[in-house]
């Protein structure tokens, strides 16, 4: 293939999904039946042709592409496209899951009236994301990077009229913007010392302090797109949005492109950056599970579970092995899809349900399901093996990628006791891992049927099904190598080759896995009525903190600013110019209330100062000829003994 | 003491008493007659100055002219038949300080500068001065004296067009 | 043709308003011609466009009439010119003022209060706006700079809302009280230098040229670094450097000077809100960029962190106020001050991305605010009344202006793909940047600048939130059935300007290309300039 | 010493370059003349026309003397002195005189030629006035403009009009009492009337004592009240609102400019070329800003546009006098040129005071509205008003500007830090000005009048309106011809 | 015979005129007042002009001063008169109707 059509390729595959948001935007309300099908279409097509296009550059060497973008002064700012291995697989599996998203969104989003709007943001979406995947520098992946989260903010708020959809959208896009400062911070830093936005080389001529700052300025931003402490409560908010979507951005692709930031520009980060990105990841991961396991909403139970996930991938970029980051992305992006749109694909199930019995109540609540897998096998079945990933049983693709992260966090920590400790956070939420998905699992489709028995409960349609399907299979060992207990297979050679192997981990894990997932759901079944703890529940109390600190804050500063401009501002101005004329007329100012406006000041200012000009002008003439002869006199002495 | 010299302290006092005099009086007709003998103590004050003629102009512009008219005025302003309207005063105390204050300028300075003024008068050796006056008029100052005419008849067609108006609303 | 082509863009509104004040009161004619000449300037800019070459550094088309001479004896000669030409300054500027005046011009279209009048005013306030961008002499620039007041104090005081009488003084009085600031230096100015091109007798040139270049400066003046003559201990130059600067500030707004604007734009019809926005705040930035800096190099270099100070002040402070705004239009006149802070900004910076970064921004939020003034006189032209807190869930009720809002929002809190997001990283980029280049602006100064955009982003989302998301629900005594979609002639006014913001967000070069000439001569020659005259004060 | 034959040749001389003058004695006898001849009701109307064309007259005699002189020449055994500087403000007297003539046609009928014939005679005595170079010229011709002033107050004959011409006379009176006594004091130290000459100088010289001081400070409060500056200014509001407006046009401009003018040679005088001890820029300074100040201030509480316009008259008085602290040849060309202005413009604003009151609008509130009515005349006044406060583009802005960089010269040549507080204080007074003078376009223009005034056939005052406006407009485009002139002035004693 | 005892007279009248002028409630007065300060004035004229034994400026002056005071008296009293007749009084402080 030679580079001219590739890169005509490439930027196809970006812009087919944008095509795809035209055609939503474009197509009359009266064949709005048509925006499924051809956006789902056009997907296809490009998740064809990457993965078509990865078959055929795989291993090849790093491509890059570059245009001038635009000039200041004398310096350039390119725009292009960057392609090696690490590019290749985002691009799949972004194509890939979008596809999976689209087709089963035909039965999820069916009748509703936001339905064009939201085909047409998802293509977007896609787009923005295959940006953010092909761009070449970092001022056009910050482009993308927002982009991204304007699309999140837009589908998070999908339903409009639903209150705490717009909260939580605003939320979410305020959240990342925060953090998106650390982004832009970086920016100006690397532009600053290297004059330039590439991604590959960073020249700081021995600055290391700068270098070390812009690293954690970028680590910022990832902590706010990839969910990390402490911003992660804006993934669980983000949860009010269609569930399709939750599998598309909030699981499989947009959060983890904090991940693939990590990974472009990795070698930036010098050791200690490094260092605050494991501290960061596994705290992240720990309290993430803990909070999942505590949850009653089947879909924030996945949403902390997302963020428990991500914070091991950011665990794993810290010790170093992104490789091994990149390989987790991969299966995490299957099988939490498949976990998301089986999720989606039971809650459609019960509203259906609900429509035709008029029985109403939550369906997210885990506590008023049960027993589904007799009514719905096979979302039971794909559900299962996705869970199955995500516990990390032997035969799926958790267990290999999951290895993979403990192996590289026990050969980063060494012999350093405080490294130690974090690696064994690792081990810790992979535990707590276990015991969330049975819970979930158990709550879901084991238990006996509680609310959901008063409801005639079908499978989901076919269109729906085969995304499930698709990603079950896709959560499978295969994925990651042919050999189901090595990691090390066709993808992570490819991307970071010669990764330490350590067969005590993996036989430990292979015996203990099973072993804790059979006694978990020992644990479901006889534990005495679930429980749970608050703190856990509200994911921290992160919330109340936001509004507490930040908030509030601003809120009060807005007041202040807006009050000091209302009367302060002018009433400084005014007060000092009294001041300086004299006591007299503050007498008179503070009859009247300070109002807004310097034209009141200067005009009320004015009145002072000419009424004492205008005191001798009475109407009595001998006055006037008193003050004039007194000034006369006055300013004689004056000028003769001053 | 000479005479002469007797007579020029004389007028001195006379001009002053009557002037301080004036300030005090609460009868206008009283006070015109005040400021009529300190017209003419000054008019007796030009002749020892050797300035006979303005000493004559004195007497017939300021005795004759103003002082009849202000008394003309008096009486046109006051209610016929009726008593005087006593004077009162206005402002007294910062008025008769900043008179002071005046005063007080114009004396201060006196001793200390260089004002050239001679300890006593010096005999004027010209004699003629109503002839030279009557020169200078023609010659040096025509054009004020034919201006000051101009200005006359403007005030008296002036003054008699304001005065002579009669149509008065109330 | 070519020789007179921006003449013929100052001077065709003024035929306009004549020929608007001549045809009879009460007919149609005077919004068709007012537009006519709006187009026909669009024509003319074109031309100039393909006039103008972009590999050019300095001033192109100029026009060059005697205007004053005098003979002053002992002073010499005093002369102001007739001096128009273009740079990569005021380009972009002349651009948006013909652009922006033909969208205001169709948003005066249902104008009903002394239709007359108010086109005549417009066409005047035209006329002086690109005389103010075109002239290259301080007199003539000054003329049309004062020439901008009274059209604009009649349209906000004639055409404006309840206390229009209140913000048109206010608007007059501190924009005057600037004025006069810069009329203090222009004088001291105008006696300390010389022109260039003088044989024997000294000439009093008002080119700015000549006053910029630092040989100029007559020995002994007042102004002369070597005479160094300080009041209050401070020197003169540096007075007149602050006195400038308040002035343009006035202009600009910048905190705390700012307190006529959101008066100004509640009361002003939308189409002079428009115009104030997006134009005539432009002025304080252009005076910056032309007049301040290369003028006063040696005292700009002293000062610059007062005026970033004053910058990253105006950012934060003015999104803090927006955020109280229970006014729509007062938020977005909040907003504008907070992104006229992003001039200063990058003016203070002395370097190429942030003097480029200034101007784009100028553009940009011409564009910008323009739309958000339009989208907010479409609310108000329905239902007459502008409180946030009586609307919700407008999104269901009128998509089409849902979703042009939801693109001006996005625009104004610096989105990328939009041209706002691409200046403000241009005046980030330079003002960061500064303190390693020229050491004139610490770098903190940028990283709290960048808080500006959280702020914006959240009093953006918030009002989109609560008027647009939800249930609908409108309080007010007016009958729902108004609130209809847009109509076409307010897409034809909206759609371009969307597509131009768009546009320059992309392509940031479209832009780029006039601008960056300029970028770097401004800095080079402030930098060699004010290095120069300091090693002159400080030998 | 010269012998009477030569002094009679001298004045035979004199009546030459007197010929304006000799016009104007003329054109006031024969207005008094016409007063008796002319009293029927129809004749009456014929004064207006006779007045104008014998003030025109005298504006054609002032040209031409403008024509024929160059350096200064003594007329009338040194009383006077005629110069460009002197033959220049006649010219703008004489101007004034028209246009007072034009402003007052068809209006205060009553004893119309008496009117005339008196404003014809304050104009010759501010002819004399700024050619004297005698102090007894001095004092008479202020006293010819101050008698027939204070009379032509009178001439609305109404209660106000009245009070207004005794409160003019009885401080006028005052004022030139004290000034009568300051030059009294002045005689005693130098032995000389004649300002100009060598024995002043050379006796002023040795003798810079706090006595000639205050000799000299008791002569200025004299001309201070007829430039209505401070301290001698409380009278003019009383008396602008009690005359007839053409009259205020005419006090506004005319005694002002001519006390404006001697104070200038009276200065020039006891500067001695910069070598007095006394620093008298420091006092004039003081009196130009206080002057400004309290003028823009006090205006800004005025509900009268008369009264308003007398403050406006008295700040106008403090920028003329900001151009005459300079004392330099340039300060006072630009002096000029803003006196120039300002003639035009206050006659300008004067005439639709005028032409506005006859239509009983006399309160500011009662111009509420008439910009619809009324809309060209409103726009020729906005013009006006906005000359006067100094904005771009009428020749108000040049003035001022020319003015101010007077100021920064002498600054810069002498690098006192009293004119740079002058030079900023006196700009920024600009913006406190535009506050009273925007009031009345403010009215019309912005308020909704309950009032309809007829837009009655206004198309002469109109007229009039238009040429001033086109003339500070065309002053402000072209100000090279007048520079031009001005430039020929010298400021010679 | 000493000039200075006249220019201390002169100062005393003039002082003594302008306190009148200043306090009494008469407009004729008041007229009287401003008489006594010009002649003081001319007091001083006649007086310094005895220094100069050559000229005669100052009794010239002198001699316009007096023709000037009687033309101030005549428009003054007219105009008090006019005052008088619609005001019915002379006390300047009640004639008041102008003012700011």
């Amino acid at each position: 293939m030679s580079s001219q059509a590739l890169f005509s390729s490439l930027v196809l595959i970006a812009l087919l999904p944008l095509l795809s948001a035209l055609v939503a935007t474009v197509i009359p309300a009266s064949h709005r039946w048509i925006t499924p099908l051809a956006s789902s279409l056009l997907l296809a097509l490009a998740s064809i042709l990457s993965l078509l296009l990865s078959i055929s550059q795989w291993n090849e060497p790093t491509l890059v592409w570059e245009k001038t973008w635009f000039t200041l002064g004398e310096s350039t700012v390119t725009a292009g496209i960057l392609l090696n291995n690490t590019t290749l697989v985002l691009l799949s599996v972004v194509t890939f899951i979008s596809f999976m998203v689209h087709l089963f969104s035909i039965g999820y989003m069916a009748g509703d009236k936001g339905e064009q709007r939201y085909y047409s943001i998802l293509g977007f979406f896609t787009f923005a994301m295959l940006g953010l995947v092909l761009a070449d520098n970092l001022l056009l992946l910050f482009v993308f990077w927002e982009l991204v989260g304007f699309s999140s903010y837009m589908l998070i708020g999908h339903w409009r009229e639903k209150d705490a959809a717009t909260a939580a959208a605003k939320k979410a896009f305020i959240i990342n913007r925060i953090a998106d400062l650390g982004f832009i911070i970086a920016l100006l830093i690397i532009w600053g010392h290297t004059g330039s936005f590439s991604l590959t080389s960073f020249n700081f001529e021995e600055q290391e302090a700068w270098r070390t700052g812009a690293a954690l300025c970028l680590l910022l931003a990832v902590m706010g797109k990839s969910a990390q402490l402490p911003f992660f409560n804006w993934l669980s908010s983000a949860m009010e949005g269609p569930t399709p979507v939750s599998a598309l951005i909030h699981a499989a692709t947009m959060v983890v492109a904090g991940v693939f930031l990590l990974i472009r520009v990795f070698p930036l980060f010098t050791p200690l950056a490094l260092d605050v990105v494991v501290i960061i990841g596994s705290s992240t991961a720990v309290l993430g599970a803990l909070a999942a396991l505590h949850q009653f909403d089947f879909k924030k139970i996945l949403a902390y579970s997302t963020i428990s996930q991500l914070g091991l991938l950011v665990a794993a970029v810290g010790t170093g092995a992104y490789g091994v980051a990149l390989l987790h992305l991969l299966t995490h992006a299957f099988f939490k899809a498949g976990l998301f749109l089986g999720a989606g694909a039971v809650i459609h199930s019960l509203h259906q349900a609900q429509h035709s019995s008029h029985v109403h109540f939550d369906v997210q609540d885990i506590r008023n399901l049960g027993g589904l897998r007799k009514e719905m096998p096979i979302t039971f079945f794909c559900f299962s093996i996705c869970a199955a990933a995500l516990a990390g049983l032997p035969l799926f693709s958790g267990f290999q990628s999951k290895d993979a992260i403990l192996v590289s966090v026990f050969s980063w920590s060494g012999d350093q006791v405080w490294r130690q400790a974090f690696a064994w956070t690792i081990v810790i939420t992979s535990v707590l891992t276990i015991f969330y998905t049975v819970r979930m699992l158990w709550f879901v489709f084991f238990e006996e049927a509680k609310k959901t028995a008063l409801l005639t409960i079908q499978e989901v349609p076919t269109i729906m099904r085969i995304p499930l399907v698709l990603l079950s299979l896709g959560s499978l060992w295969w994925m990651v190598a042919f050999h189901p207990l090595d990691f090390s297979g066709w993808l992570l050679d490819s991307i970071q080759p010669n990764q330490e192997h350590n067969l005590f981990i993996t036989w430990l894990s292979l015996i203990s896995i099973p072993t804790l997932t059979v006694l978990a759901f020992l644990w479901f079944k006889y534990r005495k009525k679930p429980t749970t703890l608050g703190f856990l529940q509200e994911g921290y109390y992160l919330d109340y903190l936001n509004s507490l600190l930040v908030t509030k804050p601003i809120l009060a500063m807005s007041t202040v600013s807006e009050r000091i401009d209302k009367k302060g501002l002018d009433g400084i101005i005014h007060g000092f110019a009294y001041l300086t004329v004299g006591l007299a007329h503050l007498l008179a100012w503070v009859d009247k209330n300070i109002v807004d406006g310097l034209v009141d000041a200067s005009g009320r200012l004015a009145k002072g100062f000419g009424s004492i000009a205008r005191s001798f002008s009475g109407g009595q003439i001998q006055s006037y000829i008193f003050w004039s002869v007194f000034a006369l006199v006055i300013s004689l002495f004056w000028f003769l003994f001053y | 003491m000479t005479l002469v010299a007797f007579l020029f302290y004389f007028f001195i006092g006379t001009a002053a008493l009557s002037a301080i005099v004036l300030l005090f009086l609460k009868n206008i007709f009283h006070a015109a007659l005040a400021l009529l003998t300190c017209l003419l103590s000054l008019a007796a004050l030009f002749i020892l100055l050797q300035a006979e003629f303005l000493a004559v102009s004195q007497i017939l512009l300021y005795a004759g002219g103003v002082v009849i008219l202000i008394i003309f005025g008096i009486m046109l302003t006051t209610k016929a038949g009726g008593q005087a309207v006593p004077i009162t005063n206005t402002g007294l105390l910062p008025g008769l300080a900043v008179g002071a204050g005046v005063f007080f300028l114009l004396l201060f300075f006196v001793h200390k500068s260089l004002f050239a003024l001679p300890s006593s008068a010096q005999e004027t050796i010209v004699n003629n001065n109503i002839e030279r006056i009557g020169i200078e008029i023609l010659t040096d100052y025509v054009l004020p004296f034919e201006l000051a005419g101009v200005l006359l008849l403007a005030v008296l067609m002036g003054a008699a067009t304001i005065a002579g108006f009669k149509h008065v609303k109330n | 043709m070519h020789e007179y082509l921006l003449s013929l863009l100052i001077f065709l509104p003024l035929i306009g308003a004549l020929i608007v004040l001549v045809l009879p009161a009460g007919t149609f004619y005077g919004r068709s011609i007012a537009l006519l000449i709006a187009l026909l300037q669009g024509l003319v800019f074109i031309f100039i466009l393909a006039a103008y070459d972009t590999s050019l550094t300095g001033l192109q088309l100029a026009e060059r009439a005697r205007w004053i001479s005098l003979a002053m004896g002992t002073w010499g000669e005093v002369r102001a010119d007739y001096f128009v030409a273009l740079d990569g300054l005021s380009l972009p500027l002349v651009g948006l003022s013909v652009f922006i005046f033909i969208i205001a011009t169709i948003s005066s279209w249902k104008v009903e209060k002394s239709r007359k009048g108010y086109f005549a005013l417009l066409l005047v306030l035209n006329a002086a706006v690109m005389g103010t961008f075109c002239a290259q002499d301080f007199l003539l620039f000054y003329l049309f700079f004062e020439f901008m007041l009274l059209p604009m104090f009649f349209l906000i005081g004639i055409w404006g809302g309840a206390r229009r009488e209140y913000a048109s003084i206010k608007f007059f009085l501190y924009t005057l009280l600037g004025s006069i600031l810069i009329l203090i230096v222009m004088i001291a100015l105008l006696l300390s230098t010389k022109s260039s091109n003088d044989t024997g007798t000294v000439v009093h040139s008002f080119s700015i040229t000549d006053m910029t270049n630092s040989a100029n400066i007559l020995s002994q003046s007042v102004l002369d670094p070597q005479r160094g003559l300080e009041l209050f201990g401070i020197s003169v130059r540096v007075w007149a450097f602050i006195f400038l600067f308040i002035g343009f500030g006035i202009k600009l707004p910048m905190v705390p000077l700012h307190t006529w604007l959101p008066d100004a734009h509640v009361e002003a019809p939308t189409a002079i809100s428009v115009l104030l926005a997006a134009l005539l705040l432009k002025i304080g930035g252009y005076g910056l960029l032309r007049i301040t800096y290369p003028l006063f190099p040696d005292a700009a270099m002293q000062l610059s962190w007062l005026v970033a100070l004053f910058g990253v002040i105006s950012i934060i402070y003015g999104a803090l106020a927006a955020m109280a705004s229970k006014d729509l239009k007062r938020l977005i006149a909040y907003s504008s001050v907070s992104h006229m802070g992003f001039v200063l900004l990058g003016v203070a910076s002395v370097t190429t991305e942030g003097a480029a970064g200034a101007v784009y921004q100028m553009v940009s939020h011409g564009v910008i605010s323009a739309m958000l003034f339009l989208l907010v006189g479409v609310l108000y032209d329905r239902t007459h009344d502008r409180m946030i807190e009586n609307y919700s869930g407008l999104s269901s009720k009128m998509p089409v202006y849902f979703s042009y809002t939801l693109l001006a929002f996005f625009a104004s809190l610096g989105l990328p793909g939009f041209s706002g997001f691409m200046a403000e990283v241009m005046v980030f980029l330079g003002a960061f940047k500064s303190n390693g280049v020229n050491g004139l602006i610490h770098e903190s100064f940028a990283i709290v600048a960048t808080l500006g955009l959280v702020l914006g982003a959240a009093y953006y989302l918030w009002t989109l939130q609560r008027m647009f998301f939800g249930k609908y629900h409108f309080k007010s005594s007016t009958e729902n059935t108004s609130l209809v979609d847009l109509d076409q002639r307010e897409i034809l006014m909206l759609l371009p300007l969307a597509l131009i913001t768009i546009a320059f967000g992309i392509f940031p070069q479209l832009l780029l290309n006039f601008i960056n000439p300029f970028a770097d001569s401004f800095t080079e020659t402030v930098l060699q300039t004010g290095k120069a005259i300091q090693a002159i004060i400080r030998p | 010493m010269l012998g009477t034959n030569e002094k009679l040749e001298w004045i035979q001389l004199s009546l030459k370059y007197f010929l304006p003058e000799l016009v104007l004695v003329g054109a006031f006898l024969i207005l008094l003349l016409s007063s008796l001849v002319l009293n029927k009701g129809h004749q009456k109307k014929s004064i207006d026309w006779i007045a104008l064309l014998l003030l025109m007259a005298t504006l054609m005699a002032s040209v031409i003397s403008w024509n024929q002189t160059t350096a200064n020449i003594p007329l009338f055994s040194g009383m006077l002195t005629q110069s460009t500087f002197a033959v220049y403000l006649k010219l703008l007297f004489d101007v004034a005189g028209v246009l007072t003539v034009l402003l007052s046609w068809k209006a205060y009928e009553y004893r119309k030629a008496e009117y005339y014939a008196l404003v014809t005679c304050a104009l010759l005595g501010a002819h004399v006035l700024v050619m004297s170079s005698n102090l007894i010229m001095v004092f008479l011709a202020i006293e010819l403009i101050s008698l027939p002033s204070y009379l032509l107050t009178a001439f609305v004959f109404s209660k106000k009009s009245m009070e207004g011409a005794l409160k003019y006379f009885l401080f006028g009176s005052v004022a030139s009492a004290i000034m009568l006594y300051g030059m009294s004091l002045l005689y005693g130290i130098t032995h000389t009337f004649d300002f100009t000459s060598e024995v002043f100088a050379k006796a002023i010289y040795y003798q810079q004592t706090p006595f000639f001081f205050i000799s000299v400070c008791l002569i200025l409060a004299g001309l201070l009240f007829k430039i209505a500056s401070t301290p001698m200014h409380p009278w003019a509001p009383d008396v602008y609102e009690a005359a007839p407006s053409p009259i205020v046009a005419f006090f506004s401009v005319v005694p002002k400019l001519a006390g404006i003018g001697i104070l200038v040679l009276f200065c020039l005088a006891i500067d001695l070329k910069g070598n007095s001890s006394i620093r008298w820029y420091i006092v004039l300074s003081l009196i130009a800003i206080l002057t400004l100040s309290i003028g823009n201030f006090a205006a800004l509480l005025q509900k009268n546009p008369k009264r308003m316009m007398a403050y406006s008259s008295i700040a106008q008085a403090g920028i003329l006098l900001i151009g005459a602290i300079t004392l330099t040849n340039q300060g006072l060309q630009f002096m000029l040129f803003y006196a120039t202005v300002f003639l035009l413009a206050n006659y300008l604003v004067f005439l639709y005071i005028g032409h506005f009151e006859r239509k009983s609008i006399v309160d500011m509130e009662s111009y509420a509205g008439i910009g619809k009515s009324n809309a060209a005349s409103s726009i020729l006044l906005l013009v006006g008003l906005i000359s006067l406060t100094g904005l771009p583009p009428t020749a108000g802005f040049l003035a001022k500007v020319f003015v101010f960089s007077s100021l920064w010269n002498s600054y810069e040549i002498s690098g006192q830090g009293l004119y740079l507080v002058v030079f900023v204080v006196g700009l920024l007074n600009t913006v406190v000005s535009l506050f009273f003078y925007l009031k009345i376009p403010y009215q019309s223009f912005l308020k909704n009048g309950s009032n309809t005034v007829p837009s009655e056939n206004s198309w002469g005052v109109n007229l009039l309106g238009f040429l001033l406006v086109i003339t500070l407009l065309g002053l402000f485009f072209l100000p090279s011809g007048l520079m031009g002139w001005l430039n020929r002035i010298t400021f010679a004693l | 015979m000493s000039l200075q005892s006249i220019y201390i007279l002169s100062a005393l009248l003039f002082s003594i005129g302008l306190v009148i002028v200043l306090v009494k409630r008469n407009a004729i007065l008041v007229l009287m007042g401003i008489e006594l300060m010009l002649n003081a004035a001319n007091l001083n004229l006649i007086a310094f002009n005895k220094t100069v034994p050559a000229s005669l400026d100052g009794q010239v002056f002198a001699l316009f001063v007096m023709v000037i005071a009687v033309c101030e008296t005549a428009v003054g009293l007219a105009i008090i008169l006019q005052v008088y007749r619609h005001y019915h009084t002379s006390v300047p402080d009640e004639i008041n109707e102008l003012k700011g």
